[in-house]
């Protein structure tokens, strides 16, 4: 077992590097004059030579790579933003949260409702119920994200208006609601810009779990109103995938053999579903689970765009729009080495849930 | 071997069992009008080729047909009560307590995400009251008694870390647990090698002398009815074709089919320049011709020139006391005497 | 071959020969999906509409009828069956902010969303065919490079990745469209490579290679053919993905560029119109969502007909 | 002892196999780095003489169909010699070995898999014929019928697909592809063991015809001993990867000498259930080829074995009577 | 060795971290407003102790219009300008103008914090800016002049205006900036709502850079002038009371109109004049726009696509619509460097026209191509000249000159109009700069502003869109503001500014007793920094955020020192 997980961990280490080396190339890729597109137009021959120096481009393609890396994997140093002059890494600490918060509501809210779902449909094929959950999903993964978010607006916002269900269409907190951070109300000596520091900004930036902890409940159910369209909008096409995948695998494993011997021995129907078929079964489920946090990430980007939230998906979408190499570098590096992360995680789970993977 | 009289009140009776599957093509009618009965401790075989609707008829017993396959008439009745009217709460009950069942492929048969312990521990904890403690206890004690070596620490085991015959063992302890009164067996050595193949007849053996269980043991190899069986079907295509004592089918087997199948199988130590052959394919059971189901490949048909076998479908009668066939050549019918001489050329075979 | 000049055969047997065939059986059973019919219903119809586009639409997709009617820009559906008083103009689906009618533009939409599909997959298929069959086939370095290299793309969310090759390419609808066949190539390289190395283990396979066959026509005679069903339905799910990411790239205006009519490309100029003038959101979005559920059933389709296991449930 | 003496005088074997071996490498660790090897076949010795059938019988994992493949090269052997007709086949070029090819055909135990599903069969067998450039299409197909013919079907089948034709059937376009290259050799691996009784009877009796019509060599590779011993003029028996025991088939099954054969023998089910039977049960499990047992390999389940002797030492193949060959250390004790 | 670098990377952690907690003390916003006095014992002193500050370009040779600004005493600056600049009380009223204190300005460097949290006078202070999200202001408390009534105020964004009327309609905003013109009915019509125009004179124009073919043809240009329905543009996508510009200059400006009046709408001639140059068949070219609203251009893409609709049916010139992102198309456009034509704008800065034409056709600006002398020459000339009446025979002339060679075409003078809620007491705009938060009264402790995007930074002497300037303008003053409605100046920070006879040199008076938001006292060496910072490129503090500091190289022509 810790053999599999040590294999499975240096099995990513070439992918990340291989990740870095994308972003690499694609960075080089760009036409035009690093210099300038680092430091804008206007920068001078001197600054620009510096640049050049400090970021090692007069020296050979392989050796300014190996800067790169150098620069992220140990000095953690991304860059900084061309349009904000900001190191990046204080961006992400600022806009990753809040994707953070949104990406994982809505995998909860897409794998609580999708993996039921998909049960359900499985156990009374072709009933009503299944043709109604799968026409539901396969119209769900049909649908463009931001166009359903759109629509949720304006139903919600506009056509719900002045009832009890409205709720709002934009922002990630009603204008003028703050959370204190968990640090000041705690009261807190942070040395500022400290690794700790950071970490503290990092988790009070998530804004539900530091007005949980802290009990800012004013802030905390305003948030959850912020967040209920973006996460509901964005879990559509995970949670139809996520049921359809669950539907297929459970119609797999119901026709497994181990299954009908678990009828045989008198196990009751519900049983033999939550306890036989689904423990086998969960196997795809939780790979197309860490597939689909890519889909998150990306239709985060729309998602966000859409309902005006300021996570690492706007502000990646600003990057590109405003050509922010820096930051649209750094991003694509944070979030592909995350979603690397995740299918790591995933693989890992295997290990607990299938015994036949030990042996690997 | 000890032929038991079905005198008193059989322990499984089955009646006009009909399971249709509804597929894309066509209603397949895989097992169409069964009956036979099995006596308490009495091992019933049931045989056959693929296709013939041997395994179907024991998944209806245990009212486990998956979709499209549909029980669409007839009666199981075990001891009196009949299984097919029992709602599924109830039908949970039986399952595993009164009948048990095992598999052809003893590997995926069992959950792999559990430890064989695990699994047969929850047979106790379905159906009694019984605690965790004494449950596991009683897995090991079982285990020991199937032959499994070293049980305590197999009962940890997971069903990837043992072989095929260990599996095998596992399910049949899995299936005797609660002392069932009926054990399906269907095809429970096929998937195994030749000496794997062997401790467990042995096994099965043992057990059908020591316990109060009666069998139901499904199978293609003439061979192991012949170990195990004290009663045997035949079936073809659907239909019980022929049944009877095991010494007596086998001292006289009367249907052309069950004549040709015996006639079709190499035998160890009884080498022949040519084996016998039946002739063409089993029919498909969807869309069939009517009349008898063998009839397109009945050497006999042709032989006595029967017209009859291609248009009604005979029944099956008792010819022998015990011993039932399904076929014109034993038959009356309109204008025409049935031909025994048929059944006398077979005779002496052994 | 042989059996291209049958000297028994009877045009009977010839009809045989067609109407047995495993693709003839797999269309056979594609055709009873319900699904499939469902899809294949809707994908007809967008191609006949994609076609007579010119016939179908009332106006030209990019004039604006500013001084040609009178009419506000952003005006809502004006259909005269449903009330709409006589004396106003019939836009079905309203105009545009630059009074362009609107239904129109859907209709021309129509062809540009199934040649994006088509094309970008049509180039997936073949770039991740070569790659796949090349890595099956040959295994061993070559097979591990281009895999850790397809594992490095597919390690990317598909949809950034997509982003990020337009930052380096530039907007616009054929870079976009490049971007998404690009990061579809991993998709069809690993089916390919997986369907390869089944298929090698196959009896056939080995019946071939038995006979002294070439690797090459291994390959290209035995193989591949038998990878195509798998290929097909991966494909036809595929370009409903496509068609979402390309709709989603020109939404963010990284896409097809005005004033073509994209329907991604018209929801995302007029995305803030969406409390006002909903009908310009709303119709293109139905627009895309039918379009792409059209393939998605029909992949659905695919997959079940060609799913062994569903076979053999018919057979036994 | 040389392999070489398995021969018998006087007669010259169409095709010798000479301490064949071939190991699967086995990958462990963090690197996977190659660990062990599965030793699946391992230095196994035997020759078939023209006209004849050798059957090849063991339990799965015993290596028989490696051994199988191995002799046709569709897969690499790791050391050892086959010779076909004095020829080496594992040290053909490219060239030669189309060349052979043309005289060693198989049929494959699957006969589902075993046919392209995509072709007529017509296509499938004819494509020998275009492989190595025979004839033109009327020719091809004039031979596809004739061939068709000849293992009882019809015609018409050539424009047929697989999936329209039974289990037995498909066995017999097997056999037909195999044939239409008039080969010398022909390895048939398990071709009966997935049909049907009545449909086995029918493929073994169209393999004796053709055994006899076309002076056929085969090698016939089977778990069932019935079956082997009843095709087959001599048989082998292995063992984890080794030959257990070599003999004409009446002295075969009229006295085994290996106690793994014996206990094989004693395994299969009776025929009738009046027979009284006395079985020798093995206990345990076929060890695994991986790290198989020291000294001979069948020890740990012996009911004969010595323990200092069968643990320690490997015994080999002796010739106890004339062609009888057997690898015990106290095969005697059966004579 | 990995070890090594591992702990120097930590090392470097730690003396980083010490740096910024000790540059990062005084960020903290000093609410008592009682901190000792003479924390700064020069400023504090008696007149006679004051050691005032110069900034001194040295000569005029550098292009510029300052020589020198010098703090005379604690509370008088003198700026000595090379030539006289009529405009120059409504420029320093100008928001990049703004006054923070000396010692800020030069503790941060010009840079990190100074981009954060800019410390002004202004009656708000900025408390938190959520990235993002949103800048939260609170009240501050020392403010010399009339306190604003919330005692927070939050800044918001939203791209889409739709978005912003949505937070209005909401109750979750109680102004919002620039109204989409399909929105005027809906806004006009809802009680809760009121409609603020904003009467800032502005021009949206279509600009070619001559220096690309085929734009150095004035033929090609003229085509394009008569070849577009103007009419038709504005009447469609700008709301009502907007202008089709007789020329570049809104007429409300002085002397903005005089001159002939722009080309009518004749595609015939066009073509004719377009064949002439050589293209029958009309030409490929491109059009570059953002995709930001201005009142002068309140619907980018729509206007794009008209124009490209036009082009394609007048003219036969096939274009290809390209939207950029704002700051690399300003930047292009600016620079010269599309080869397509772009479509820009200009808003006022303050009312004078030299904010319009000099800008744009003087001499120095590469936008448009090669600056034509026919222009410029004239302009230079009319610059200097302070009567209105005596320079009108020259803008006449100049305004006739950009007719005939068409550096670019004037489509549109935009109306632009804000909203806000009923409720909200005081609600306006000025005509020029941005309305302030504390003039208005939302009747609730908050007080929530939307506006069209995020700032990009809060140091806005480094800055030119509107949205960076409207919260450095709640936070950070100006020696004179503009008054509420019109373009006159009124006193800020400095209570008066007198010239001398040839408006050469301003002398300003500060105002007493203003302190900043850190507590420290308002005095003329502030002043001298602040504008050092800027218009010095030699200076330490010259970094900002680009550092290109636009507005004081524009409207003092040229920075000082620069390479």
């Amino acid at each position: 077992m810790i053999q599999y997980i040590v294999r499975r961990v240096l099995l990513a280490i070439p992918v990340i590097l291989g990740i870095l080396v994308v972003t690499f190339l694609i960075a080089r890729a760009i036409p035009g004059d690093p210099c300038r597109s680092a430091l804008g137009e206007r920068a001078t021959e001197a600054a620009c030579e510096a640049f050049n120096q400090r970021m090692g481009l007069d020296q050979p393609v392989l050796v300014q790579l190996g800067i790169y890396m150098r620069q992220i994997l140990l000095e953690g140093d991304f860059g900084s933003s061309i349009r904000y002059s900001r190191p990046v890494s204080l961006m992400l600490i600022e806009r990753l949260p809040v994707t953070l918060e949104l990406g994982v509501s809505a995998l909860i809210l897409a794998v609580m409702v999708g993996i039921p779902a998909g049960i359900l449909s499985a156990v009374k094929r072709n009933s009503r119920i299944d043709v109604a959950a799968m026409v539901g999903s396969n119209i769900g993964v049909s649908m463009p994200v931001y166009w359903l978010g759109l629509m949720l607006a304006y139903v919600f916002s506009i056509f719900l208006k002045d009832t009890p269900f409205w709720l709002p269409p934009s922002g990630r907190l009603t204008a003028g609601v703050i959370a204190a951070p968990f640090y000041k109300v705690w009261d807190w000596q942070l040395v500022s810009g400290s690794l700790g520091a950071q970490a503290a900004d990092f988790f009070s930036n998530l804004v539900l779990f530091n007005s949980f902890i802290t009990g800012q409940w004013h802030v905390f159910s305003d948030g959850i109103k912020h967040l209920i369209l973006p996460a509901v909008a964005l879990s559509t096409i995970p949670l139809a995938i996520i049921a359809r995948i669950t539907r297929s695998s459970m119609l797999d494993v119901l026709g497994a053999e181990y299954v009908r011997t678990a009828r045989a021995k008198g196990l009751a129907e519900r049983a033999v579903i939550l306890k036989h078929a689904l423990r086998n079964a969960l196997l795809p489920i939780i790979t197309v689970v860490g597939l689909q946090t890519g889909t998150l990430f990306a239709g985060a980007v729309l998602t966000e765009t859409i309902f005006s939230f300021s996570g690492v998906g706007r502000a990646l979408f600003d990057a590109i729009t405003g050509r922010d190499f820096p930051v649209i570098q750094a991003f694509t590096v944070v979030i592909a080495v995350g979603y690397v992360a995740i299918n790591l995680i995933v693989d890992i789970c295997y290990a607990f849930i299938d015994p036949r993977i030990k042996i690997e | 071997m000890s032929t038991k009289k079905t005198t008193t009140q059989p322990l499984l009776d089955v009646q006009n069992l009909k399971t249709y599957f509804y597929t894309d093509d066509g209603v397949l009618t895989a097992v169409d009008g069964v009956d036979f009965q099995v006596a308490p401790r009495q091992v019933f075989g049931l045989v056959g080729e693929s296709g013939c609707g041997k395994s179907v008829t024991s998944l209806s017993l245990m009212r486990l047909v998956d979709t499209p396959g549909k029980i669409v008439d007839g009666q199981v009745l075990l001891q009196g009560e009949n299984l097919l009217d029992k709602t599924p709460a109830e039908m949970t009950k039986v399952r595993g307590s009164q009948i048990s069942m095992i598999f052809q492929q003893p590997k995926s048969s069992l959950n792999p995400v559990f430890t064989i312990g695990d699994q047969i521990v929850e047979v106790f904890k379905i159906h009694e009251t019984i605690s965790e403690k004494d449950a596991r206890q009683q897995a090991v004690e079982l285990l020991r008694r199937v032959g499994i070596p070293d049980p305590e620490r197999k009962a940890q085991a997971y069903p990837h870390e043992l072989s095929g015959g260990q599996a095998q063992r596992v399910m049949i302890a899995m299936a005797l647990a609660l002392k069932p009164r009926l054990l399906i067996a269907d095809e429970p050595t096929t998937a195994l090698d030749a000496t794997i193949q062997a401790q467990i007849l042995d096994l099965m053996q043992d057990l059908r002398d020591t316990t109060d269980t009666a069998v139901i043991l499904i199978t293609h190899d003439l061979g192991v009815i012949a170990e195990l069986a004290d009663r045997v079907a035949v079936m073809y295509a659907g239909k019980i074709v022929e049944e009877g004592d095991t010494t007596a089918l086998f001292d006289k087997p009367l249907h052309p089919y069950t004549q040709g199948l015996m006639g079709s199988i190499p035998v160890l130590g009884d080498t022949k320049e040519r084996l016998e052959v039946i002739p063409g394919n089993v029919p498909s059971l969807i869309n069939l011709q009517p009349g008898c189901r063998f009839a397109s490949r009945c050497g006999a048909r042709v032989e006595h020139n029967l017209e009859i076998c291609t248009q009604v479908e005979p029944d099956l009668i008792e010819f022998d006391a015990g011993h039932k066939v399904r076929c014109w050549l034993y038959q009356e019918h309109a204008g025409h005497t049935p031909p025994l001489k048929a059944f006398a050329d077979k005779k002496d075979r052994k | 071959m042989a059996v291209q000049s049958p000297p028994v055969a009877s045009v009977e047997q010839v009809q045989d020969y067609r109407n047995n065939s495993l693709l003839f059986l797999t269309f056979r059973r594609l055709f009873r999906q319900r699904n499939a019919q469902v899809g294949m219903l809707i994908l007809g119809f967008l191609v006949l509409v994609a076609i007579f586009a010119p016939a179908l639409a009332p106006y030209d997709p990019d004039q604006s009828l500013i001084g040609v009617e009178s009419i506000d820009k952003r005006a809502g559906p004006c259909i005269h069956l449903l009330g709409c008083p006589a004396d106003q103009p019939e836009h079905y689906m309203g105009v545009d902010g630059n009074v362009r009618d609107q239904y129109s533009r859907i209709i021309y939409g129509t062809r540009v969303s199934l040649f994006i599909g088509f094309s970008t997959i049509g180039l997936a298929v073949i770039f991740g065919t070569i790659i796949g069959a090349v890595s099956g086939y040959a295994g061993g370095w070559v097979d591990n490079i281009i895999m850790r290299i397809m594992d490095v793309i597919l390690a990317f969310p598909s949809f950034l990745l997509a982003i990020a090759i337009i930052t380096v390419l530039g907007r616009g609808l054929q870079n976009a469209l490049y971007a998404i066949a690009i990061v579809n190539v991993p998709v069809f390289a690993r089916l390919v490579r997986s369907s390869v190395m089944s298929l090698k283990e196959l009896d056939f396979v080995t019946a071939s290679r038995s006979l002294g066959a070439s690797p090459l026509r291994i390959l290209f005679i035995r193989i591949l053919p038998n990878a195509i069903p798998t290929l097909i339905v991966q494909a036809t799910l595929s370009i409903g993905g496509a068609i979402l990411e390309a709709a989603a790239l020109s939404f963010l205006g990284l896409g097809a560029q005005p004033p073509l009519a994209e329907w991604g490309t018209m929801l995302g100029t007029e995305r803030n119109q969406v409390f006002t003038s909903p009908h310009l959101v709303f119709f293109p979005g139905i627009a895309i969502m039918v379009t792409v559920l059209a393939f998605n059933l029909l992949g659905d389709g695919f997959r079940d007909a060609m799913d062994p296991r569903l076979a053999q449930l018919a057979k036994s | 002892m040389s392999a070489k003496s398995q021969t018998s005088p006087g007669r010259s074997p169409l095709i010798e196999v000479r301490n064949l071996k071939k190991y699967y490498p086995v990958r462990g660790g963090l690197l996977r780095r190659k660990v062990a090897d599965v030793k699946a076949v391992d230095d196994v010795s035997f020759a078939i003489y023209p006209g004849e059938t050798l059957g090849l019988v063991g339990e799965s994992g015993c290596g028989k169909t490696t051994v199988s493949k191995t002799m046709l090269r569709l897969e690499e052997a790791t050391a050892g010699h086959i010779f076909f007709e004095g020829e080496d086949v594992l040290a053909a070029d490219a060239a030669g070995m189309k060349n052979l090819r043309r005289n060693m055909q198989i049929v494959f135990q699957d006969p589902y898999s075993s046919l392209d599903p995509r072709l007529p069969v017509g296509e499938s067998i004819a494509e020998a014929l275009v492989v190595h450039g025979i004839g033109d299409p009327q020719e091809r197909f004039e031979r596809v019928l004739a061939v068709l013919r000849k293992v009882g079907l019809e015609d018409y089948h050539a424009t047929r697909y697989p999936h329209q034709f039974s289990g037995g059937q498909r066995q017999r376009i097997g056999i037909a592809r195999a044939l239409i290259l008039d080969p010398k050799f022909i390895v048939l691996d398990e071709p009966v063991s997935a049909l049907d009784v009545s449909i086995q009877a029918q493929v073994l009796n169209l393999l004796s015809d053709l055994q006899q019509e076309l002076g056929l060599t085969y090698l016939f590779v089977a778990h069932n001993l019935a079956v082997v011993e009843h095709i087959s003029h001599r048989v082998a028996v292995m063992y984890l990867g080794r030959v257990a025991e070599i003999a004409p088939r009446k002295a075969l099954f009229k006295k085994p000498l290996h106690p793994y054969t014996q206990a094989l023998m004693s395994a299969v089910p009776k025929k009738h259930p009046a027979e009284k039977k006395e079985r020798i049960l093995l206990t345990g499990d076929v060890p695994s080829p991986l790290n198989p047992p020291t000294g001979c390999r069948f020890h740990p389940r012996c009911p004969v074995a010595r323990m200092g002797h069968c643990d320690v030492e490997e015994p080999q193949l002796r010739q106890l009577e004339p062609e009888h060959w057997v690898a015990c250390h106290y095969a005697e004790d059966f004579i | 060795m990995k070890r090594q670098k591992l702990f120097s990377a930590l090392a470097l952690l730690v003396v980083a971290s010490l740096l910024l907690v000790a540059c990062g003390s005084p960020a903290a916003p000093a609410q008592d407003t009682s901190a000792p006095a003479d924390d700064t014992g020069a400023e504090t002193g008696p007149a006679g102790d004051f050691a005032g500050d110069i900034l001194d370009a040295g000569s005029c040779d550098y292009g510029g219009k300052v020589l020198s600004i010098e703090a005379v005493d604690r509370l008088t600056v003198q700026f000595n300008l090379c030539k006289p600049d009529p405009a120059f009380l409504a420029k320093i009223a100008f928001t990049p103008f703004g006054i923070q204190p000396k010692e800020w300005i030069a503790s941060t460097g010009g840079t990190g914090e100074l981009l954060e949290r800019p410390i002004g006078t202004g009656p708000y202070m900025v408390s938190e800016w959520v990235r993002g999200d949103q800048v939260v202001f609170t009240r501050f408390d020392g403010y010399w002049g009339e306190a604003g009534s919330a005692q927070t105020a939050v800044l918001r964004w939203a791209t889409e205006g739709a978005a912003r009327l949505q937070e209005l309609q909401a109750g979750t905003a109680n102004f919002v900036t620039n109204i989409s013109p399909d929105d005027y009915a809906t806004v006009e019509s809802d009680p809760n709502l009121v409609l603020i125009p904003q009467d800032n004179p502005n021009v949206f124009y279509i600009g070619f850079t001559n220096t690309f073919a085929p734009w150095d043809d004035v033929r090609v240009r003229q085509a394009v002038a008569m070849g577009i329905d103007r009419q038709r543009i504005v009447d469609n996508f700008y709301p009502p009371g907007s202008e089709v510009p007789h020329s570049f200059t809104p007429c409300g400006i002085p002397n903005g109109c005089e001159g002939e009046d722009w080309y009518e709408f004749d595609p015939e001639a066009a073509r004719a004049l377009l064949a002439e140059a050589g293209f029958p068949d009309g030409f490929d070219t491109s059009i570059y726009y953002r995709d930001v609203f201005r009142a002068y251009l309140p619907e980018p893409p729509l206007v794009a696509v008209e124009i490209q609709a036009q082009l394609r049916e007048n003219l036969g010139i096939n274009a290809q619509v390209v939207p950029m992102e704002s700051g690399e198309f300003i930047e292009l456009a600016t620079t010269g460097a599309l080869d397509g034509i772009h479509l820009l704008g200009w808003g006022a800065d303050y009312p004078h026209i030299t904010n319009f034409l000099d800008f744009h056709f003087g001499a120095g600006n590469p936008q448009l191509g090669n600056a034509h002398p026919e222009i410029y020459e004239v302009l230079q000339q009319a610059s200097s000249i302070g009567d209105l009446a005596e320079a009108a025979p020259l803008y006449a002339q100049a305004n006739n000159a950009i007719k005939e060679l068409v550096p670019m075409v004037p489509v549109a003078h935009g109306s632009v109009a804000h909203a806000a809620s009923a409720s909200l007491g005081g609600a306006y705009y000025p005509p020029f700069g941005s309305n302030e938060f504390y003039r208005m009264d939302s009747g609730a402790d908050t007080l929530v502003y939307v506006q069209n995007a995020e700032p990009i930074s809060l140091y806005c002497a480094d800055e030119t869109d509107g949205e960076s300037l409207r919260p450095c303008q709640q936070v950070v003053e100006t020696l004179l503001d503009y008054a509420t409605d019109s373009g006159d100046t009124v006193p800020e920070l400095a209570t008066a500014c007198t010239p001398n006879d040839d408006s050469t040199v301003w002398v300003c008076t500060l105002r007493d007793g203003v302190k900043f938001h850190d507590g420290s006292d308002f005095d003329a060496n502030d002043v001298v920094a602040s504008f050092a910072a800027g218009l010095d490129a030699s200076n330490p503090n010259h970094v900002g955020n680009t550092g290109s500091f636009d507005y004081f190289a524009y409207l003092w022509d040229a920075l000082i020192n620069a390479e």
